[in-house]
Order: C-alpha cells, then structure tokens, then sequence
C-alpha cells in the first residue's frame, strides 16, 4: 500500500496515540505555564528590574551607542554575535559543500538551475535600476546602526541580496555582475576572521577576548568602543554579505561541483564526480 | 512611549496564525511562500508594534524576504515539491 | 495572556506541523513558523508599558529612566534568533534540493521507505 | 596567560573555521595542514586547561571584559575542562580522515583540495559550537553554540550524499525542534527571573516563588536538551545518522556530541536548577527513561545486522546509561558517568573508525561480512575487541571499571528507582554481550564467505587489505586508550572532577555583590569600574 | 600473626600474562613458543611453592594494596586454600601444556599459536583468582578467565563448536555479570571486601537481602562450578581440543568455580551465616541433587569426555556441599578434594584425549579392545576413576571421608549415604567404559610398543600396541602418578592436605586439632 501522492499521512497506532498524548501534554504544560508567567508590559517584572535596566542606563555612556540594542549586540553580548555570525557563516559553508561540492551521485537527476530567465523584461530592468540604491542602503543601514534600526546584519543581508538579484532574475546567462560563490566566500571568512581579529587583538592590548576598551584608538573608552563596534559590524556585514551570496548561489543558481571546483581553481575533471 | 498592542495586537496574532496553517496546508508552493511572506510580515508588524523595532526590521528582512525568496527559488528548480 | 495563548497555539501548530506533516518542504515551513512563536514570546517578554522603542531620545545620556524604554536584551537575543533560524533554513533548502534530485520526492514515507 | 585560555578555546577553532576555507579558496595547498595544527592547538589549549583545573579552582572568563549577568561569562572548571579535552582530543582524531563520504577506490575520486578545505572548515567549526556549549556560563550562549555545532553536524552528514541527506535532514528537523523547546524554555526562565546567567539564575530563583512556569521551562529546557542527547524515547533521529554519515563524522559525533548535550542536561538540572522542584522531578523522570533507553537500545542493537545500526543503537542504550547517572546526581554517580563518558567516547570512537573504514572503505557492513577479519586485518580485530570489551564492560579495559562505578552509585542511591537502574545496568552489560560477542565471534572464529572480498584478499604482501593510515592510526589509539583507562582507572578516577563543582572564586564574589550594586544604581561589579 | 607483605604473588600471576606475548611474537618457531610457556610455568610454580612455608606456619604473603577506583583496590594474597589452588593449577598447567604439545601436534590442529597465548592467560587468570584477596579481584580475574577460555573452547571454529562456544559465554559472561552486581553490593555492605577467614557479611544487612545476595553468589559462581541447573554448557563445552577440557575441569574454570564457591561460603559469608540464614541446607541439598543428578545423567552418555563432563559436575559437587556444610572436615575435605578431583580427572582427561589422538574414537562404545593395545592409557585412566570413586589410597577417598565425617558432625547424616550413592554410581558409570576397554572387542595380539601414531581409519585390521608419543602418554602417567601419591601421602610435596586443612581451621576458628583426630589418611 503505497502513499498517494499528495495526501498527508499520518502514523497509525500506538505511536499515533502516544504521539498525540505528548502533544497534549505539552499543550497543557505550556497553558498551564503561561497562566503564571508575569503579566504582558508589567514595568515590575524581572525581566524588566533585573539585568536590562544596566543596558538602557548605561549602554550610551559606556558604549557610545544610542541604539541600545546595537549596544548589547555587538557590545555587552558580542560573543553571542560572533556566535550568530557562525552560524550564518556554517549555512553557507553547508550549503556550498552540500549543494556544489560535496559528491555528485549518478543517479541524481541534474538539476535544471536557473538556466532559463526568472522574469520578464520588466523586472529584468527593475532589478538592474533597483540595485544600486538596494546596495546604498545596505551600507546606510550598517553604517547608520548605532543610532537607528539596522546594522551589520541588516545590511549584509540587504548588501547580499542586492549583489546577486541580477543573477536572479537574469539566470546564468545573465551578466556575470556579483561575486561567484569562491569570491562571495572568501569574502564570508575575512568577515568573520576580522570579528575575530578585533577580538584577538583587545586580547593582544591586555583585555578579555572582544574587551574592545583596550583597543588603542584613543579618546574615551566609551568612543573606542562606539569606533570597535562600527569595525565588528562591518565584519559582520561582511560575512552576511558573502554568505547570502553564496546562499543564493547554490540554492537559487545551482552552481554544480564541476563549476565551483574551477573556480577554485582545481583540476577536478568533469564527469569524475558522476 | 509606545501603547500596548490591544486589539491590534492580537488581530496581528491572529492574521499570523491564519496564514501559517493556510501555508502549511497550501497545495501551491507558490501559494505557500506568499502566505509565508503575509505571515512573516504580520509577524514583523507585530514586532514593531511592541517596540522591537530591529527585530522587526530584521524579520522584514530575513524572514519576508530572504526565507521567502529561499524558498521560492529553491522550488523552482523542481516541481511537484508538496506532494 | 492573549498574547501567550497566541504563542502557544503557533508552536504547537509549528512543533506538530514538523512532525505530522508528511513532505519535507512543509516540515520546514512549520519549523519557521515554531521558530516565530518562540521569538515572539520572547519580544512579549520585553514589553513594558510606557516604554519606548529602546534607542535613546536626542535628549542625551542624562537621566535615562530604565522605566522609558523597552528591554533591550530579548530584542538582542531575537536578532541572533532569527539569524539562526534562517541559516538552518538556508542549510535545510540545500539538503532538500539534494534530496529531491536523488530520491526524487520530498515525501517522508516514501523517503524512509528507501532508507531502510 | 592562564587567564586567557578560556578565550582561546572557543575562538581558535573559530577562527580555523574561517581561516582553513579562506586558504583553500587561495591557495592550491596549506589548507589540510592548517586544520592539523590548529586541531592541535586547541587540543593543546585544551589539555592546559585541564592541568590547570586540577587544582580545583575554576577558570572564570568574562567575555568582553563584561561580567556576567550582564556580559556572557565563561568558566572552566574540572567536569568543562574534561569534556572539553575529551571533545578537543576526539576531533584530533577525525582530523586527519577524508571528511568528505567519497568511498576510497570507488569512482568517485577525491573532493577537490577546495572542497576538502571546506569540510575542514566545518569540522572546526562543530569543534568549537562543541566547545562553545562546553564552556559558556550563559544560557542563551549555549543556545548559540549549539546550533553552530548542530548546523556544522548537519553539513557533515549531509556531505555523504545519497541516504546520508535524508538522515541529515530528519536530524536537522529534531535538533531544530530540541533547539526551540530549549530557547522556549529559556525565555520562560528569563521571564520569570530577568537573567540568562547561570550563577544568577539559582540566586534569582531563590527569590521567586516556584510555580507552574518555572516548571514548564524546565521541563521544555529538559526535553529540548534530551532530543539533543538522544534520550529515550527522543532518539529517532540518531541511528540512520550513525548509520549514513561519513567515516570521520560518525566517529567523532557519535564519541562526543550527543554527551555534550547530556553535559548540558546535567549543568542546568544538576547544578544551575539544582533546588528546584520541577527539576528534580524531571530527573527522577529521566531517570526512568534512561533505564527505558538502556532496555530498549540494547536489545534492539541485538536485532540489527548492520554494525554501523547495531553501534548506534548501542549509543541509545549507553545515553540512557549516563542519563541515568545524570539523574541520580550524587558524587559517585557523576564521577560514574564521566568515566563512562570518557570510557565510552574511547571505545566507541575506535569502533565506529573501524565500522566505517571497513564499511565505506571495503563495503562490509554486516557483521556476517566481518568474518575472517582477524585473519586479514589482525590490528583491527584486536582494537575492535578491545573497544568491544569496554562496551560490554569486561576487565581490564576502561568499560569494567565505569560500570563498576555506575553500578556503585545506582546501588548506594537505593530505592525502586535505584534498584531498578542496577538491575538494568547488569542486563545492558548482558545484551551488550550479546550483540558484541557476535562480532567477535565473526571477527575471529567464523570463515569467511566464498568468494567475499576478506577471503580473496592475500595475507602477505603488498596486495594485502590495508585500511588508511591516519585510521588505522585514530582505530589503534583509541584502543590503546581504552586498555590503559582501564589499566590505569585509578589515575584516570583521580582527575575526574568531584561533584557537586566548587565554588568559583572570580565569578561568587561578582554575585554576592549584584544585589548590593544594584541598589546603588550605576556601580559596576567587577574588574572595570566606570566613572 | 601479621602478613608479610611482599610482591612475591605477582611472581606467580605475571608469568602467564608476560608470556602471551612473546609466545604471539614467536608463531614461526613452534618450539621455542613451547619453551616460553613451560618456563612461564616453571616460575609460577617456583613462585607459588616459595610462598608456602610461611602459609603453612599460618601467614599469607600479601601483596600491597594497588588502588584501582576509591574503595576498589586489587590485592592479592596466598593464603592456605589459594596456594593449594594456585599449586594445583601451576603443576596441572604445566602438565596440560606438555600434553598439548603432543595433542596438538600429532591432530595437526591450526592456530596452535593462539592456542598457547590463551592457555598462559587463563592459567595466570586462574593464578590470580586463587591469590584474591578481595572480592573484585576475584572478579576481575574471573572474567578475564572467561573471556580467555573463550578462544580455547572455540578452538576447532567449527559451526557446532561456535554454537558451543556461544553457549559457553552465555552462562558464563551472565554469571559473570551477576556476580558483578553482588561484588558491588557487597562492597557497599563492607568497604573493600576483603576475603576474611568466617565471612564478614554478619549483620551488615537485613536477612532477607542477604539470601537475595547469596542466591547472586550463588548463581554468579555456580555457574561456573556448573552447579545444577547451571550445568549446561560443560558437556556443550567437550567440543574444545581434549586438553582444554582438561583446562576447564582441573585447571581453571569449572575449579574456579567451585573455589569461588568455597570463597563465598567460608570467607564471605561464612558457616556461621550460612546456618543462620537458612543458606546451608538448601545449597547442601542442591548440591547433593546435583551430585545425584549428573552421575545418573552420567551414565546415559556414550560420548567419553560428556560422560567424564557430567562426572565433574558430579564431583565439583562435593566441594560445593563441602562449603555449604561448612564444618572443619567438611570444609578441610572440600578443600582437599580441590586438588583430589584436579589430578584424578586431568588423569581421565588426558586418557581420552589420547585414546582420540591415537585412534580417532571418543565414543564408549567405539573403544572395544583398545585396552589391550593402550595399557598404559588405561592403567592411568583406571587410577582415575578408582580414585573418582573413593577408592581408598587414592585421593579420592580422603576427601570425601572427611566430608562424610564433616557432615556427620553438622548433623547431616544423609550426606554420608549420599557419598556412598555417589561412590557406587561413580564406579556404575566408569566401569563400564575400563570393561568395554579391556574385556570387549577382538582380542589383540601382544605387540611391542609402537612409537607411531595411527589414526582411526589406519588402524590395521589386527589390531597391535598403538600407545602414542610419550608427549601423550607420560602427562596421564604422571597425574596418575601423582593421585596415587597423594592418596598414600596426603602431605607428600607441597603439602595439600596440610594447606586444606590450615584453610578449614581459618575458617572454623582453629579447629585444626579437631581435625587431627579424624584425619583419614596417613600424614607426615
């Protein structure tokens, strides 16, 4: 009895019941949970009196930024960032070791790609209009993250996406606008190996790992640190950037081992992988 | 100063949970990526509604756009995925 | 206490959307949208009445009340959260696309069938 | 330079992960050796941890010069720094293995030089989530470096293409899942008490009243952190994983990964909610799903045919062995079940590297496929016997003396719940017997088959089976290890940290003194004072 | 009196284990790898026989305490009863090794290698478990015995014997584990568990744990005494090589079983405790039932070495109704029968082996005439099973007087009908294979000795003298030799009767001089 296309299929059994049994517990665990949770906006609760009013007090006069979020991103919590930009960094390592490199089975059946055209000529034209100025806001949004929304992430996901909308809509045949995916990575790792950078060098000035207070820029330690976090979001916006590329351009372009072993430059030989 | 989110709020919610079951169930792909889209927005807006506004600006990006155009691309390149 | 219940429905309809749901593609949408409810949960938890968005007013360093902005550290938190959920995504879509072109269905009976 | 260890731990692998890949992409060689040096170095870093913890004074590190509650704090003491060592000394083993699932001699040929460097990349980069969870003091930092570890798994798996995908992507799924329930759980714990610290929380805790919330976090931290480490009845995602992924990847995800988490599992319920109602009843259940876990993966091991299956359903059953030590929490106990962790990652790392460089290598797969192997691979039957005692728990090697521990410990804890994880203990030793001995039988008694690839190959000269080098090498290690944890217990015993962990020095005082800094407004805790 | 404390038993544990290795290096050079375990031996025996005079005058050598896990430390100590074990199995070692040289050469088997590593281990395996001096010691030396018998029970790799094989492990690896699980209880009652001469369990715990705690014993090391219904796998077990029977039955395992045995009742528990408990009768019974039992089942079997298997499950009885007794001669003559059993039954052991190596025959009914033209196999192999018997002026005899006697004392009169039954079925089940030996078949004219080895289907068809190598005939001779000895000079040598009774007074708190007064044989 095989499965018909495109009806859901469920278990049957014990493990249907016990499945649905855990479900409801959890359900009743969560309902029971939230009934004694603090009550929504309460200034009083923990959350709001214990560890976050040191944040919005102080990020400013300790950090430089107004944005406090951007003050505990890139500052108070800046391990937790690095961490977030490695994990952005293993997705596209994934995915280009998943999607181009890794071993091409001879009974896959080859993917089609983009090898047709996305769009019709109107967004062909719009996207090439659009980039630019998605580009030019990508930096803003970076640059601008210390006083308003936005920052390194944003941006590098905005910078990314607007490096290969060309690529996009045009497919393969398009103009080749955008780095290829070795680019794109190369530019994910100088990203991230500048966050680190930053890191090992407060530690080389005497401070903890990422302590940009000891970063000697001159000024108040409150500006090095304004100026340090600036350097990490960059970092930051530079390994998004590439990774969104490289994302892009094995999920959506299906670059194929044979195309990213040749520019990587190896002598792979066509059809070895097959 | 911001309000609390009220009714606004919790029609925000419930757009959100709508959608996500429609796009669970969504015999489209097509149709499962922009009821993905609606909800991810619903779910920036209400982000932004309780001042979260980078979570919200961030949401807009990555989850409105980015998953969305991920998803749609990558479907693209086969057919019949929902089966 | 709307709010909450909202967030427990969308995780559950997530949670159990990933483990009913018979296609991969679906499992993944359900994922995001678990991955949703928790960040809102989260942002729930930052709300304070009579807050303001937490980036600090022009008027300058001086006399800033914890009680006029928002907790700032779950907004951090959900920013890292949602840079985590569309990387697995990201890495998810790959492994599917790899998926498809071997096995030629997303169908997860059909799939575990050919596993064992 | 003491001080700063803590630091280097996690973001030399880090920065490996990014360098190795930039070098491959670069340059034509360099990528493969960098890997090899930093993998040393940070099992060099690690080990100096090590020694420097034996004194029994935590090594605390605030992360940006931040302390914690506010900063995210790392500490090392004995139980961080051991796993640490244990994770950092199994990576150097996968180190030098082909990552990528090509079979050697098939027609796949070899990954591209860039391709390698790539996986070299992400294997440091699971290191260091690895280390990362190991090392933090912070809850939602732990979140982070999980997921770092969980992508970079996913990828290594995938890596082996065919089946290999689709095992990645159900345990993409689970973890996905596990990762949520976890950060769920969090966010009701910083509801409730505004802090991810896990010095603070107890402290915080203490002042709230217990009520049905905390409970629902702990339980859903709980749940999360046992899909994680593949606790009954949450394993489903582990054996087509074990089963598929690439020689290297098996071996050293399924020596360290899924007991990190339960490292994890036991940081937060055994120490960080120690005091908390709800979750000392979550570990009573565990408790009882460990002696579930040892039963069922146990016997079900005895049903596999497939070692690789057989293996991994063997690590169910040992999960639910140190889950169980976990739960009962006593001194003893955790002593237990880090020798057992430290005993099984040896032995069981040796045996996966075999499974698999006979399986990927030389397409045997089955245990009756292993007949005769004594005969043509004589150094490979001897450390898959080995590392078969020790699983089983026989002397002399490392395995008797943990199961002796555990047994100690489930039995001093006394009880229904006591006398039943003894009893399931003993009868986990039996059915690991059984499943073992049938390798061994095959390994050394049996012929083999007519015509099967180990009765063609010659004894003696250069047509011989040979396995690669670097696997023979991480095979004959690991074997060796076992045998002299089990000739030398009593040393090993002695390094073992003492539970419950002392007090941190640097870190207590930091608390001790937050109520009084928070009633005086903007003073700071810690090394930096402003204004 | 203090114990000396002195490395000089790891003297005698060493050598085997030392000598796996070079015998495995020296696998092109058969006759040197037999020289690397006749001296491992050799010193083991010099080892065990230097630590007797300071036995005898009552104070164990002991080694020093090597810590292993907090409260778990590996000691091992020469006291009465495990020197005599040790000396039994350091001569009977030595004589299987001889003997295998014949056995295995002239069947030409494989992997003789192997053979000989496996053989130093479980020799130095039973060395040690006759040195522990601690409960975990015990165990951690009888499960490397298992797992080193293992290979020699498997030796033949035949599908029959890999079921053999896996049914040997069954028992033993699940007695093992059990015995594990009491080992560790046990050192949760009494930190170390230290053997102490009368047991040291008393009032630790509450009775009723105590039973469930010797019915782990029981079951943990019964098996391996093949105790009835745990008997199954040593019949199973004759498929191995002649001389690894002879292993298991003398040697090693079933005797460290029935060693381990006499451990529990006497030096862990203790007589006192076992009454106490209500743990006396019952195992005194059961061991009785299986006394019974296997002599019966004995004589159904026509294949030799499964009639001598069930036999030893019969005899190693009587060390277990011995311990369970637990009075000084009762205990004294368990004891001795250790040694008594072991020369008598490698004597039988090695008989059948021959008779198979030089005809191929191993079925009773198959040896019609073969006494005729094997005399010197069968004249050995009627000492042994006189003495099984309880014929007097063989060792035999001597043990079972005194447990008769011993039980006697404890008020349990059955158990002298009981070695009376024993005897006759003894003599109803092996007379009849010296009768079919000596009196059936064609008769066979006298020959002069033949050197050569014949097979089976060689045989001519007139029958003359075949007596194999002296490889094969001079090993039984000498057991024999050494039964004969033993049972007319109880203390000639080593001392054996000596040392079992030393063992008993320990236990029974100086009883020796009791003892004296009933001692059934002459002495020194």
């Amino acid at each position: 009895m095989s499965p018909a296309p495109g009806k859901t299929r469920l278990r049957h059994g014990v493990p249907r019941i016990l499945g649905a049994l855990a479900f409801a517990a959890l359900l009743g665990g969560l309902v029971a949970g939230i009934r004694d949770l603090p009550r929504l906006g309460d200034p009083a609760s923990p959350a709001a009196t214990h560890v976050s009013p040191r944040f919005i007090e102080a990020a400013a006069r300790e950090t430089g930024a107004a944005n406090m979020v951007t003050a505990v991103l890139a500052d108070y919590r800046g391990y937790d960032t690095l961490g977030e930009t490695a994990v952005i960094f293993a997705a596209g390592l994934g995915c280009l070791i998943i999607l181009a490199l890794a071993a091409a089975d001879r009974r896959e059946t080859p993917p089609p790609g983009l090898t047709h055209r996305f769009g019709s000529p109107i967004l062909d034209v719009s996207a090439r209009v659009l980039t630019p100025w998605i580009l030019m806001f990508a930096l803003y949004v970076l640059i601008h993250g210390h006083v308003s929304p936005g920052g390194g992430f944003q941006g590098g996901v905005l910078f990314g996406s607007g490096l290969v909308v060309v690529r996009l809509v045009r497919g393969r045949r398009g103009p080749a606008f955008g780095p290829g995916p070795r680019a794109a990575l190369v530019l994910a790792c100088a990203g991230v190996l500048a966050f680190l950078g930053i890191g090992f060098l407060a530690m080389a000035f005497g401070g903890e790992f990422l302590d940009y207070g000891t970063l000697p820029l001159g000024g108040d330690e409150a500006h090095v640190r304004e100026l340090a976090t600036l350097g990490v979001e960059a970092a930051v916006f530079a390994a998004v950037a590439g990774t969104v590329c490289v994302l892009f351009a094995t999920i959506s372009a299906g670059v194929r081992e044979t195309e990213a072993a040749r520019s990587a430059g190896s002598a792979s030989p066509p059809g070895s992988d097959g | 100063m911001i309000p609390p989110p009220g009714v606004i709020g919790v029609g925000l919610l419930a757009v959100m949970l709508v959608a996500a079951t429609a796009a669970l169930f969504a015999r489209d792909l097509l149709v499962a990526a922009a009821l993905f889209g609606v909800f991810s927005f619903a779910a920036a807006t209400w982000f932004a509604l309780v001042g979260a506004v980078d979570v919200a600006f961030t949401e807009a990006c990555v989850g409105g756009a980015l998953s969305t155009i991920l998803f749609v691309s990558a479907a693209h390149r086969t057919r019949r995925w929902l089966d | 206490m709307t709010v909450y219940l909202f967030i427990v429905a969308l995780f559950i309809l997530g949670l159990g959307g990933m483990s009913l749901l018979p296609n991969l593609l679906r499992k993944l949408l359900a994922m995001n949208v678990m991955q949703v409810a928790v960040i809102v949960f989260f942002l729930a938890a930052a709300f304070k009445d009579g807050a303001s968005v937490p980036i600090l007013a022009e008027s300058g360093p001086e006399g800033i009340a914890a009680e006029g902005y928002m907790n700032p550290l779950p907004h951090t938190l959900m920013l890292t959260a949602i840079v985590v959920s569309v990387s697995t995504t990201g890495l998810a879509l790959g492994i599917l696309i790899r998926i498809r072109r071997r096995f030629d269905t997303l169908n997860e009976v059909s799939l575990l069938r050919r596993l064992r | 330079m003491r001080e700063s260890l803590p630091g280097l731990l996690v973001a030399v692998p880090l920065a490996g992960a990014a360098l190795v890949p930039l070098i491959g992409a670069l340059f034509r060689r360099g990528a493969r050796e960098t890997a090899l040096v930093l993998h040393a170095g940070v099992f060099a870093i690690a080990l100096a941890l090590f020694a420097l913890v034996q004194d029994g004074a935590p090594i605390a590190y605030a992360m940006g010069g931040w302390p914690g509650p506010w900063g995210i704090e790392l500490r090392l003491d004995g139980l961080s720094a051991l796993m640490a060592l244990l994770t950092a000394g199994m990576a150097c083993f996968a180190a030098p293995l082909d990552l990528s699932g090509r079979r050697s001699g098939a027609a796949g040929g070899r990954t591209s030089p860039f391709g390698d460097s790539l996986l070299r990349g992400v294997l440091l980069l699971l290191l260091a989530g690895l280390l990362g969870i190991v090392a933090t003091r912070d809850l939602f930092n732990l979140f982070v470096f999980m997921e770092i570890s969980s992508l970079a798994a996913y990828t290594l798996i995938a890596a082996g293409g065919g089946k290999a995908t689709i095992a990645a992507f159900r345990y993409l799924l689970a973890g996905t899942a596990a990762g949520s329930l976890y950060l769920f759980g969090v966010g009701f714990l910083y509801a409730l008490t505004g802090t991810l610290n896990m010095d603070d929380l107890p402290v915080q805790l203490a002042a709230a009243a217990p009520g049905a919330a905390l409970a629902t976090g702990v339980t859903l931290i709980a749940i999360g952190l046992s899909i994680k480490a593949a606790l009954f009845p949450l394993h489903g995602w582990l054996p087509d994983v074990y089963v598929f992924a690439p020689t290297a990847t098996t071996g050293f995800i399924a020596a360290v990964m899924a007991k990190v988490s339960a490292y994890a599992l036991l940081r937060l319920l055994g120490e960080t909610l120690f005091g908390v109602e709800a979750g000392a009843f979550v570990l009573d259940v565990l408790l009882w799903l460990g002696i579930g876990g040892v039963l069922v993966g146990g016997a079900l091991a005895i049903a596999q045919t497939d070692v690789a299956r057989m293996l991994a359903w063997s690590s169910i059953s040992a999960m639910g062995t140190i889950l169980i030590a976990v739960a009962v929490g006593s001194e003893l106990a955790v002593t237990a079940a880090l020798f057992h962790v430290v005993a099984h990652a040896l032995a069981k790392g040796c045996f996966f590297f075999a499974a698999g460089a006979l399986a990927g290598g030389l397409g045997l797969s089955r245990v009756q496929s292993w007949a005769g192997l004594a005969s043509r691979l004589p150094g490979t039957a001897v450390a898959v016997t080995v590392a078969a005692f020790s699983l089983i728990g026989l002397p002399p090697v490392a395995g008797f003396f943990s199961k002796y521990l555990l047994l100690a410990a489930t039995w001093n804890a006394g009880g229904a719940a006591g006398a039943a994880a003894f009893a399931a203990l003993i009868a986990s030793s039996l059915l690991a017997a059984v499943y073992l001995f049938r390798v061994l039988e095959a390994v050394w008694f049996r012929s083999p088959a007519q015509g099967s690839l180990l009765a063609e190959a010659p004894r003696t000269g250069p047509e011989r089976l040979r396995l690669p080098r670097p696997l023979v090498f991480a095979v004959g290690a690991l074997a060796a290890l076992t045998l002299a944890g089990g000739l030398f217990a009593a040393a090993v015993e002695r390094r073992l940290p003492r539970w419950p962990l002392p007090e941190p020095v640097g870190a207590a005082s930091d608390l001790s003194r937050l109520d009084s800094a928070r009633q005086e407004g903007a003073g700071t805790p810690g090394r930096r004072v402003l204004r | 009196m203090t114990d000396p404390v002195s490395l000089r038993p790891f003297a005698a544990l060493l050598p085997g284990i030392v000598a796996a290795l070079p015998i495995l290096l020296c696998r092109r050079r058969p006759n040197l790898r037999e020289g690397v375990t006749f001296l491992a031996g050799a010193v083991q025996l010099a080892a065990a026989v230097s630590m007797l005079p300071a036995t005898l005058d009552g104070a164990a050598v002991t080694t020093p305490e090597i810590a292993l896990l907090p409260g778990v430390a590996l000691q091992f100590r020469a006291d009465a009863l495990g020197l005599l074990f040790l000396i039994l199995s350091s001569v009977l070692w030595l004589a299987t090794s001889a003997y295998s040289v014949g056995y295995m050469r002239s069947l030409k088997y494989g992997h003789q290698t192997g053979y000989f590593a496996a053989f130093a281990v479980a020799a130095a395996s039973a060395a040690g478990i006759a040195l522990a001096a601690n409960l975990v010691t015990f165990l951690i030396c009888y499960e490397i015995l298992t797992v080193s018998t293992w290979p020699l029970v498997l030796h033949l790799r035949k599908p029959r014997v890999l079921a053999s094989g896996r049914a040997y492990l069954a028992y033993t690896l699940f007695a093992g584990q059990l015995l594990l699980g009491a080992v560790v209880w046990t050192a949760a009652l009494a930190p170390g568990a230290g053997f102490t001469p009368g047991g040291f369990l008393a009032g630790s715990a509450s009775d009723g744990a105590l039973r469930v705690l010797f019915v782990l014993f029981l079951v943990g090391v019964g098996a391996k005494a093949a105790v009835f219904p745990l008997h199954g796998w040593l019949p199973a077990a004759m498929v191995a090589p002649t001389p690894v029977s002879a292993l298991l039955h003398a040697v090693a395992v079933v005797k460290a079983g029935a060693f381990g045995m006499l451990r529990i009742t006497g030096w862990v528990f203790g007589p006192d405790l076992m009454w106490a408990l209500d743990l006396a009768l019952p195992l005194a019974l059961l061991a009785g039932g299986t006394i019974l039992f296997a002599s019966l089942r004995a004589m159904t079997e026509d294949h030799l070495k499964r009639r001598l298997a069930y036999s030893t499950v019969s005899q190693l009885s009587y060390i277990v109704l011995g311990g369970a007794i637990g009075s000084p001669l009762a205990l004294a003559g368990a004891a001795f029968h250790i040694a008594a059993h072991g020369f008598l039954k490698i004597t039988l052991f090695f008989c059948a082996g021959s008779v198979y190596a030089a005809t191929g025959k191993d079925r009773i009914s198959q040896l019609g005439g073969l006494g005729r033209i094997m005399p010197i196999t069968f004249a050995a192999f009627a000492v042994g099973a006189l003495g099984m018997a309880g014929f007097p002026f063989l060792p035999g005899f001597l043990s079972k007087w005194n447990l008769g006697l011993g039980g006697m004392d404890s008020g349990q009169h059955w158990v002298a009908a009981l070695l009376a039954t024993s005897g006759a079925l003894n003599l109803a089940y092996y007379f009849p294979v010296l009768k079919t030996a000596v009196f059936e078949g064609s008769p066979a004219p006298r020959l002069p000795y033949g050197r050569t080895i014949v097979r089976a289907e060689e045989l001519p068809p007139r029958p003359r003298l075949i007596e194999p190598t002296p490889w094969l005939w001079a090993p039984p001779v000498f057991a024999a030799a050494a039964a004969l000895v033993l049972g007319l000079f109880p203390d000639f040598g080593p001392g054996f009767w000596s040392l079992a009774e030393a063992a008993a007074a320990s236990v029974t708190d100086g009883a020796r001089d009791l003892t004296a007064l009933y001692r059934g044989g002459p002495s020194r």
